[in-house]
């Protein structure tokens, strides 16, 4: 076969590469890198306008395979149109915008960068690798710490430390002293429980809870509680209060008998 | 005994020193600086001399004292590495949008993400930043004074480790990139580029 | 590339092999034995006498090559082993338990583990009336005369000599700290926790 056909072949081939191979692109920027490398130019001398319409080529015969094409392959299409457009109608003087000569620079400034980043990315990679091809020390000899540790308190603290153990109670919380207090939601459970013991008047003060019933504060806390919860035993209609006199003997009894 | 307990005795002379240090890089699997040698040597040591004199007699050894950022290590000379197989460690191939990324910040640094998108013109995925960030080939820069504050992205002293670079200035086809203008950040026409800064700090 | 390849080539000089069993032995993790080395030595390779060679060139040098039991390996130089240690020295705060229950000591000395337990409210651990005894600032007085003859507790010379004191009774008392405005302050915020220690002061 001819050479012009052998390359021919070899072209439609790479093309048709292009296509099937779209999702091993990294991107539409490097799909017309690939493209420009077809042209065998130096990429400042590149047709930018012979590259967008491979790029529109691509994109059409892409989507005519009903490959899915990422939005940024379509956003660059569009550009690249708007773009050949503008290399080939003449310039408007009064429209501000950058000529099109100046963003196909910059496209081919893009794909010159691009391409001097992968050369250079390969050189890297090409060096001799520590672990690969150079080698550290296999046996480190750790580096030992000896840690001495002193231990530091100035006389302050000291003072300081004493004083605070002194004032504590000064600072403590303040706790309400709740031991001298009996709740009436104790005493009502209590009477609760003692209601069938009151078959017959029985004086209030028998039904005081052990060790509540001696003087002071705690029988005082006592009766007070114990009172209010016959007082709500007999809206309950489950008990009878009495009293003959002014300060006599409270008196109560089971209502249910 | 201790390291400070030189100091009360006389500098040992630089032939001493130079053992010193290479017991103390020897010691050691990764690089020290300068300032970590110094520190366990006694008062008044030179160490810079004593690297000097100790990389010149290991020059054309099996073992080379290399500088690597900041630091110094020995490292077998990269033609004996096919006698390691043992050693080698199996890596990972890194994927070319990594390579392609690590190359970017590499020789772009310092740079944000949007900088790297920009040159790679697709956009970079976090695992790409992440996994070069793991392996503590990269690590953030300073913040860009520009609007946002975006973060910058710079290689570490393990990547120059790890590719025996002195320093970022020895990364291969550095001039040539250069002297071709394709570091230089040039805003696409029509835009004000908010992050274009300098390409080099 | 790999180590095979070096047998379609002649031996190379024994100063080759010398490198190459400086490498070897440079990244290994382990010793390696004489065989071990002759198996990744180019065949016709004489690993003995690269040995040899070797051990002269690190004569006096700060690492040595050495025999560890049957196999072959780098170490820095006995003399220089001081170097791979860093003397560190860290001042800590005594923790407040420590402290108060010092300040216990120094104040109603001679006094009993009980007696201080009283007075601060809560239990002592013997760690903390160790750890005051090993600083040196308390010791064991004489037992009590009393049921069970518990043993005291009193402050030492090294306690006064730390704090400037010529006598335990030079504390101030409680009037005076009062006076100090020490009374009136509540336990200031730093010292509530009784761990808290500056790592470096």
């Amino acid at each position: 076969m001819p050479d012009d056909q052998l390359q021919a072949i070899a072209e439609r081939r790479a093309a048709e590469a292009l296509v099937v191979d779209v999702a091993g692109f990294e991107g539409p920027l490097d799909v017309l890198l690939t493209l420009a490398r077809t042209q065998r130019v130096d990429l400042r001398q590149i047709s930018v306008l012979a590259l967008a319409e491979q790029y529109l080529g691509f994109v059409a015969a892409a989507r005519r395979l009903r490959i899915e094409l990422a939005a940024d392959y379509l956003v660059m299409a569009a550009w690249l149109a708007y773009l050949k457009s503008r290399l080939l109608l003449p310039p408007d003087p009064s429209a501000d915008e950058p000529s099109g000569e100046d963003l196909a620079a910059h496209l081919a400034f893009q794909l010159e960068r691009l391409e001097g980043i992968r050369r250079v990315a390969a050189m890297l990679m090409a060096r001799d690798q520590l672990g690969r091809d150079v080698f550290a020390r296999g046996a480190p000899e750790t580096l030992s710490t000896r840690r001495t540790v002193t231990h530091e308190a100035t006389l302050l603290d000291v003072m300081k430390a004493y004083a605070r153990i002194k004032t504590k109670e000064a600072f403590e919380p303040f706790h309400l002293r709740r031991e001298a207090v009996y709740t009436m939601e104790d005493a009502l459970e209590r009477m609760r429980s003692l209601l069938g013991t009151a078959q017959h008047w029985s004086e209030l003060a028998a039904f005081l809870p052990e060790g509540w019933d001696q003087s002071g504060g705690r029988r005082r806390a006592a009766v007070a509680a114990t009172f209010a919860a016959a007082l709500e035993l007999v809206r309950d209609g489950a008990l009878e209060l009495r009293q003959d006199r002014r300060f006599g003997p409270i008196e109560l009894k089971d209502r249910s008998t | 005994m201790s390291g400070t307990l030189g100091s009360l005795f006389d500098t040992p002379p630089l032939i001493e020193q130079q053992r010193m240090v290479e017991a103390i890089l020897f010691a050691s699997a990764a690089p020290l600086t300068l300032r970590e040698i110094a520190e366990r040597l006694p008062k008044g040591a030179d160490p810079e001399a004593a690297l000097a004199a100790l990389a010149t007699h290991y020059e054309g050894r099996g073992v080379h004292l290399v500088q690597v950022g900041e630091g110094w290590a020995f490292r077998t000379a990269a033609d004996l590495g096919h006698l390691m197989t043992r050693e080698q460690v199996e890596t990972r191939r890194l994927s070319r949008a990594a390579t392609e990324t690590l190359a970017i910040v590499a020789y772009h640094q310092p740079v944000t993400r949007a900088e790297i998108e920009e040159i790679r013109g697709v956009s970079v995925s976090k695992g790409t930043l992440d996994h070069l960030m793991e392996l503590e080939w990269i690590q953030l820069g300073r913040r860009r004074q520009s609007p946002g504050r975006p973060v910058t992205f710079v290689v570490t002293d393990t990547f120059l480790d790890h590719f025996g670079l002195a320093s970022a200035r020895d990364l291969p086809g550095l001039s040539e990139l250069r002297a071709a203008g394709l570091l230089d950040s040039r805003p696409t026409p029509g835009t004000a580029d908010p992050d274009a800064a300098e390409p080099d700090a």
